[in-house]
């Protein structure tokens, strides 16, 4: 089970009325689980579209059978992992597919830390495609709030990775 | 068997993808754009990447983006479907440097068709017919242009070779005329475009487009899968398909396929190709190869039996083709509808939400398309939504279920061409079969 | 060719019989209860009409609605379907003494296959192999019954003439048990029902259902088009079935095929029948003979190619049989599911609206259904929605793609089978094939 | 064409959101048009389900591509043939399937004619099925104001036949 299908599980709940998913696959399994609904973020208009996808639908059949149709329940607080951006705040995304790395090179220290201050045209890490090292520099100013991924893993395009403010 | 493969396309035939990999037990990364998250076939897939914004050449078309996917899904190899980079032969080396699978043929194979003269000069060696002409300037002794005329059969074509779109050439229908026409092509070529080159070619007036499924394996063995008639078309864009092409006897469809094949052998073509001819008055002339899968094989699966996306898995997993020649047999007739959401009159796009997709069932009758009730028509890439299929003992049956097909189609929301095809269908001429490339757009402009 | 016909019938069967008419320029008539105006079929037919309220015995199974409707709209024959009237001698009676063509055989023939001693007698000597029993009461002599246990094989039922529904029956297993088991069984038999006789037949334990197609013409020619395996029933019902039977040999399907058309020769049979046998240890035992069109007849169609439908609307208009029993070829594997509106676990029936539907596509995939999204499935009627059908060159890739369609399918806004079906295709059990009839409950039962 | 086949484009019509329809078959043509909505009768609910059927899109091609989807417009006056009855009127329906007879016997004089005042139990056609003529009875007492079918046309069952008030 790697990050993507479960980063696509999440998107399905997000996108859903249901609750809850959990999956059993052999010896891996995974659970997945609303926050409380209070406090929840603006919903993408484009959910409400993958609601009634019908493969959307296939992917989760438990989930198809019980939850109300045509209306698709507002969605709860984001599973973390794709947090979005508030007031103030800026979200870096991924500007190619590739492997992200924190630092220069393995154990090297990290390009940025949470709290750190950056400057615009600062190096935030590097995004490794086709064997090239691709350095991802910050388009503003900003303190780090919070890092979105783990070092070594892939990204795909428009991936959130950093939230500054 | 392959283990994790890359589909690097959109729309129906990545999902015909999907589904020949789920058959299989290969699992599926799609590749996607922004504006595609929602597509069928990756909401299917064991897994998705995005891999860039809307535009073609920044996703689809963006070669390292692709490559990174492959590579960060831990993946083996790379089906490009047909259009976007399926045949660029600088993809299949880059995919294949990377250490994927290219699933297609040799990158060294794709340049080779890639450019006509190159083509034109294998098949012809290998004994494909190609249109007969003068390949090369013509020059200003009139006996030999007679005889060469004489030859090649009239009516033949002048043409300049700094002309093209229409300009600078003139048909010659008989002996008395031919030499005053390249005088004057000739002094017009001077005159217009500075270079008064001309060479000569058999003119076709009503060919018919006829085209011939080969697949070929990694150790030397190619097989064809007989033949498809495409001549219904509009702005050189194929509007509907068939299999068997009516009128072409068995004895024509081997020796023509005997004749592609040895072709193929010739460069140990892998995977699947098309070979696609121009058909008149009985003879075949050779224009060019694809080195891809087509929009049309299903008409081809449904004759044969052969699923030409499974036999395109096996062979890129090492496998040797499954089938051989003496296998292969024409059963029935089979026809293709292209939907496309676009106005049945004017052709215009018509991209938007899909209110309610109802697609027909029954005997005989195939759905190929990625779309369902709420999915969303982006306006960014090619217009068809899906292709319906029929098969049918006959050629008969096959029209009479698809235009059943067609009757209990249910598109709301946005518009398709399926009247289109409906008055092809109803008229009395498409029944008669073998029509020519321009039937279709005669009888649009009568309109 | 008929003109125009009654559809005497609703949901898919009607459907599939109204496009075999539209495939064939044959107009139709659908009739339909009060409950049942929106159905597809009703839609898309030529003329409707309603002939009665909700209940079956006011609308379905109403001989002179029916008959009428045929005779105001001026139609010339009348499709009973399967199920309602299908199976009913007096009906197709007064269908012809009314002056219509009834598709299906003759109203004779029905009746003899619908009387259970009759159609085993008829099927015995033709030589059709049925189940080996006392034939009768049997007697007081015990080197008589011995014997005749022997002749039979053990195990043998003992069976109360008086019993049924599971009682007054005792399996005998051995020749040491059987005259200790007979004096009991005929005790208790007088005991219970007040009626000492009892007789003896052959016990299967783990028969499999598999049945043969018949169809014939009215002149005199029947082909067999092979068997269908029907073993998985639930409550002799059943619930996916395929054709061909596995581990049935080649040689086999012709012995058998042959013997069920003498049988129907002997009676001059017309139109589509179905044998239904059990077959157990390398032998079949005849039950009963259906004679009409079945559910499960697509997966013949499939590895035929025969549209059975449309060959009975030629033989109701008087053509001959079209092919001949050396053109029947089996070709591949194909599979069906009934997709049914109920529960998947406690089967309760689930009708209502439905919100979405979505049925599968891609090659070798067939959907025979009549619902579509918004359509409300009445509560009256039989709970199957729709039937998936797919073929495949092998059990395998028939079995891959049934998979893959169930997976596709979509259906919201009321429950179905549709993971009875996944469960049971996911299983290695069903993978080996060659099930018998108690398996799927057996399964069931250990949940 | 026949009078069933009308009635049911009339159907259709109705159900849709659809102003106007017209077919041609060789010879034949007919066009079927709404009233102005002024005026319009309740509308049964189960047409909006009709609305929304593939089947019934699938016979008026031309009408689904250019009708607002989503909820169905409200129909205009019923079209002639299928009245509707008002406040302090009863319909008669067919209660059988069969052809409709207003007289006894050819050239005799009708059962009922509009206007006249019948007795419940009073004979008001006959419906001939499967060469017998079934007598049809009213059941309540009334005056006819409302003949629905032609002599000697086919009717389904549930047809309305009369109007009474």
């Amino acid at each position: 089970m790697d990050i993507r299908k479960i980063k696509k599980l999440i998107e399905l709940l997000e996108a859903s009325g249901v609750a809850e998913i959990e999956i059993k696959e052999g010896e891996e399994s995974v659970r997945i689980a609303r926050q409380s609904p209070a406090g929840s973020h603006a919903h993408p208009p484009a959910a409400a579209v993958v609601t009634h996808s019908p493969a959307a639908a296939a992917r989760k059949p438990a989930a198809s059978a019980t939850r109300a149709s045509v209306s698709p329940s507002p969605p709860a607080e984001e599973a973390p992992g794709t947090p979005i951006a508030g007031e103030g705040e800026h979200v870096v995304t991924a500007p190619m597919v590739g492997t992200y790395f924190n630092a220069p090179a393995p154990g090297a220290k990290p390009f940025v830390e949470i709290g750190d201050e950056i400057q615009a045209g600062q190096v935030l890490c590097v995004i490794e495609a086709m064997k090239m090292m691709n350095q991802i520099e910050s388009e503003i100013a900003g303190r780090v709030r919070a890092v979105l991924i783990n070092n070594g893993e892939p990204v795909e395009f428009g991936q959130p990775l950093f939230i500054l403010e | 068997m392959l283990d994790k493969i890359v589909i690097a396309n959109r729309g129906e035939i990545a999902l015909r993808i999907l589904r020949a990999c789920r058959e299989m037990g290969i699992k599926t990364v799609a590749v996607h754009s922004t504006a595609d998250s929602s597509l069928k076939h990756v909401l299917l897939a064991d897994e998705s990447v995005c891999i860039g914004p809307p535009a073609s050449r920044d996703s689809y078309l963006n070669m390292p983006a692709i490559i990174s996917a492959a590579e960060v899904t831990d993946s083996v190899a790379i089906h490009p479907g047909y259009g976007f980079l399926s045949e660029s032969a600088d993809f299949a080396e880059r995919v294949e440097k990377s250490g994927f699978t290219w699933i297609g043929p040799k990158a060294e194979t794709i340049r080779l068709m890639g450019d006509k003269v190159s083509a034109i000069a294998l098949m012809s060696k290998a004994g494909v017919p190609c249109v007969p002409g003068s390949s090369g300037a013509l020059g200003e002794n009139s006996g030999e242009n007679l005889r060469m005329a004489r030859e090649i059969g009239y009516p033949v074509i002048i043409k300049a070779s700094g002309g093209g779109g229409g300009r600078g050439m003139r048909v010659v229908h008989a002996e008395g005329a031919l030499l005053s026409s390249i005088a004057v092509t000739r002094s017009e070529a001077a005159a217009a475009f500075g270079n008064d080159q001309i060479y000569m070619e058999k003119f076709l007036e009503r060919p018919r487009h006829i085209e011939f499924q080969v697949i070929g394996d990694n150790f030397g063995n190619v097989v064809s899968l007989g033949e498809r008639d495409c001549s219904m078309q509009r702005r050189h864009q194929k509007v509907m398909e068939e299999a068997p092409a009516p009128g072409i006897s068995a004895k024509q469809r081997t020796r023509m396929g005997e004749r592609c094949v040895d072709a193929c052998k010739a460069v140990k073509y892998r995977g699947a190709g098309t070979l696609e001819f121009l058909y008149q008055d009985g003879e075949f002339y050779f224009i060019e190869m694809n080195t891809r899968i087509q929009v049309e094989h299903p008409v081809t699966e449904m004759v044969t039996g052969i699923d030409i996306v499974k036999t395109q898995l096996q062979i890129a997993a090492g496998e040797k083709l499954p089938f051989k020649q003496d296998d292969v047999e024409i059963r029935g007739h089979a026809l293709e509808c292209r939907i496309n959401a676009e106005d049945p009159r004017s052709f215009m796009l018509s991209p938007g939400p899909i209110k309610l997709w109802h697609p027909p069932g029954g005997p005989g009758v195939r759905v190929d398309s990625h779309v369902y009730s709420g999915y969303n028509v982006p306006p960014y890439y090619d217009s068809m939504i899906g292709k319906l299929i029929t098969h049918g003992d006959t050629r008969e049956t096959a029209i009479a279920r698809m235009r059943n097909a067609l009757a209990e189609l249910v598109v709301e929301g946005i518009k398709t061409n399926t009247a289109l095809h409906q008055e092809i269908l109803a008229h009395s001429a498409f029944h008669a079969g073998a029509l020519d490339i321009h039937y279709l757009e005669r009888r649009l402009g009568l309109r």
